[in-house]
């Protein structure tokens, strides 16, 4: 359905759920939504379960929404990092669970949730921790294990240009998790850092085509829309 | 159910075209849906689409928002449609690959898919790629991948085969393309809701909804009625004899 | 490995051996590598398994290649078309196999093999003839049926423009199955329009990364060649 | 196995340093190789890629043909490697998203990845990415797909860990990160084949093969002799005192 361009990042978030399952892109700082995150933390919703390649660094951002207390749960490939000090907190405090997906499998079982797989086989992990308990194959002499999707809720990613369709593009190694986040989700956020007529993206060049993107906000809009 | 209206019966209306049932198809259309029309009839649905509808058609050989046909002088052999026709490109298009175009497709992302088909179940059966005939050649394309995919399947075909045979039926005796992944029937005669409820009839076209109901070994209910489809007997069809079932 | 530049279409095909599982890249005319399959004709091998969309039209292309009987099996989503008169005599006179596949399933198991995947349950096809003896499972309410990668010895694909390393960008839905044929194969031949220096295709429009094809061949090269 | 050259003893050399051990790893790739340099001291391999090596690197995060560390003054936000360090892009790179570059990585595309590791078995296990300590918050980011999906596996790490113990073992006490996945080891000691014929000594330096097969509680074989890897009896290790078997 068509896109709604939001005046500001708190109306790009409006309505998100507790106990929604939030997929939030970025590889460290590159692709991270921010502002979105923000928002998300004036919204209110708790209870979330987060699913982002890192469980936030320093005070700000992902971070503060697990400072908050808001995020029940998170799934993500690399929690421990120098500056993950919010996380490690709650988790050894056991204030948060954690489940720990190979960055790959991760990246894939988005991509089987929008991509209406039922689950796959996958050789990364077998035989290692990671894969106790799951089902496992052997499928033309090597062990595979079964991954199911992973869908999320709402997906929160930063871009780097929309149309006013919705089609995104994205930037350098800030690409990322987003496209394949864009497709998992329910209701797909994407906070950009320009908005373009429609036509202005080459259509050879488009990542994220606009059926993934419900919402888009140019970053900026919400600092600018409170100073107003 | 209570959100549908009231059973219209046409009596005054001959039975509808091609060109009408395009057009009662994209009536039903919400602006601002992704579409994939398939090949053939479905394609004429693109043209009743009102302008500004906002509608985004999808081609399964990797693009969203298709234009028309091309005319002449307008042709470009790297740009077709499914029934490799050569169209045209809308501003907003995309392209992508064939497992990104029916990731696209099998992950629920389009709104509506319009298909045409050999035959309908009342539970939402769809038999729309093979005739069953022993030297036919079996040919799919993408029609299961659509017929599973899409979050509603509209179809578009006359209510009787040339033969005479009903196509809305009880169980498919065609091949399968999908099961229970048809939402609503558009015919000459009548449009259908069907699904886990069985059939219900919304409109008809130049024939009273008993006269359909006595054409078709079905059981069926009146739209927004207060009664539940009629049980017709399994065995011993009620179909009259200038309607036989299909033999192939 | 680094990509080879071939000086004309022979060259581009050459060392293909009998019994090859060979993916042909195309939907109708659109990126279909016609001088590719016309050089296989002209290579020789045999007893081929054919993995493309369409099971040839007229007959030139790959319906030449059939027509030479170099075809033992083919592997398709819609072999039956209004031009499809040489496949269907060889069908019917039982002198070639026909595997038909969804076309989603089809580009989904050579992206499977592309991508490592052991298998995939697919909800396409359930309860019809194509998934007759496939391996179903119910997970969360819904029917799936096991499908399997198709990997290829060779691709043989048609681009738009390839630079000196091998990245390939494509034009409009002559795109199709080349990206995904261009992850599955041992060795992937890409006939292109053009060929450019390194560093003259945007990085954020490859579609094809470099690592993934071996030799390329622009188009036209071999009858330029032939004739000099 | 008969390809390889036999073992070389450099009993004259030091035990080779960081920088050193990135060398032999380079002198390693072939040309034209597509190559992923785990985070940490692997990431030293590309400063010793000869001019014009043709070597392509690829990053996770979505990235081939990334160029060296950005100087100050080229930091791009949007381009890091998947240390998170910016880095900068070289002609002819290309981006792509997660799911793309992991299909890349376990679909076998890469030539050799190099990894840092805690443990490696003879048989090429490999753990490196939780200590197996209680406290320990787990993390495996990339590993276990790189550990699976290169055509090699090369492991850099020096042969003892700091508190003596021999960091190649007869079975990973760690916490596994794949089965069977590594093919070399590159350490400051010596330079191993692993894999299901067990560990074979390719390289000493500043050590005999005796008095590391002494110090080690691996079955070992020389390079391209014309014995298997000795027996070591599995109970009973005959590793000495200053070489405490891994506890944690």
């Amino acid at each position: 359905m068509t896109v709604q361009v939001c005046a500001d990042a708190d109306e790009a978030v409006a309505g998100i759920r507790d106990g929604s399952t939030v997929l939030v892109g970025g590889f460290g700082m590159a692709g991270m939504p921010v502002e979105l995150i923000d928002a998300l933390i004036r919204q209110g919703a708790s209870d979330l379960t987060v699913v982002s390649n890192n469980a936030g660094n320093g005070d700000t951002g992902l971070a503060a929404l697990l400072a908050e207390g808001r995020v029940r749960r998170i799934v993500c490939s690399f929690p421990r990092q120098a500056d993950s000090w919010i996380f490690d907190r709650l988790y050894r405090e056991q204030r948060i669970e954690l489940e720990v997906v190979p960055q790959g499998t991760l990246a894939e079982r988005m991509r089987a949730a929008g991509a209406g797989i039922g689950a796959f086989f996958s050789p990364t992990g077998v035989g290692t921790p990671l894969a106790e308990g799951k089902e496992t194959r052997e499928i033309n002499g090597r062990t595979y294990v079964l991954e199911y999707p992973i869908k999320g809720d709402v997906a929160l990613i930063g871009a780097h240009r929309a149309d006013r369709m919705g089609n995104l593009v994205y930037r350098k190694t800030a690409r990322n998790f987003g496209p394949v986040m864009a497709t998992a989700a329910t209701t797909v956020v994407a906070q950009v850092r320009e908005i373009v007529e429609i036509g202005a993206i080459d259509p050879e060049t488009v990542v994220t085509p606009s059926i993934y993107v419900d919402r888009v906000v140019q970053a900026g809009a919400a600092a600018e829309g409170r100073s107003a | 159910m209570n959100s549908t209206p009231s059973l219209v019966e046409n009596l005054d209306r001959a039975p509808l075209g091609k060109d009408e049932m395009a057009a009662m198809v994209a009536r039903d259309i919400p602006r601002g849906s992704y579409v994939n029309l398939g090949i053939g009839q479905p394609t004429l649905v693109a043209d009743h689409l009102p302008a500004g509808s906002g509608v985004v058609l999808h081609t399964e050989n990797g693009m969203l928002n298709m234009g028309p046909a091309a005319r002449p002088g307008e042709v470009d052999p790297d740009l077709t449609n499914a029934g490799k026709i050569p169209v045209t490109e809308l501003p907003g298009a995309a392209y992508f690959h064939h497992a990104d175009s029916f990731a696209m497709m099998r992950g629920g992302h389009l709104d509506i898919c319009v298909l045409g088909a050999f035959q309908v179940s009342a539970v939402g059966d769809l038999a729309n790629w093979h005739t069953g005939a022993r030297d036919a050649i079996p040919a799919v394309g993408g029609a299961m991948d659509l017929a599973i995919g899409a979050k509603k399947v509209f179809v578009m075909m006359t209510l009787f085969a040339k033969d005479g045979s009903p196509k809305l039926v009880r169980e498919c005796t065609y091949p399968l393309t999908g099961l229970g992944c048809v939402d609503r029937v558009y015919t000459d005669l009548a449009t259908f809701r069907v699904g886990p409820e069985g059939a219900t009839v919304l409109e008809t076209f130049g024939i009273s909804y008993d006269e359909l109901a006595a054409r078709l070994d079905v059981p069926l209910a009146p739209a927004n009625a207060d009664r539940t489809p009629s049980p017709a007997p399994h065995a011993g069809p009620t179909v009259p004899s200038e309607a036989p079932s299909p033999g192939h």
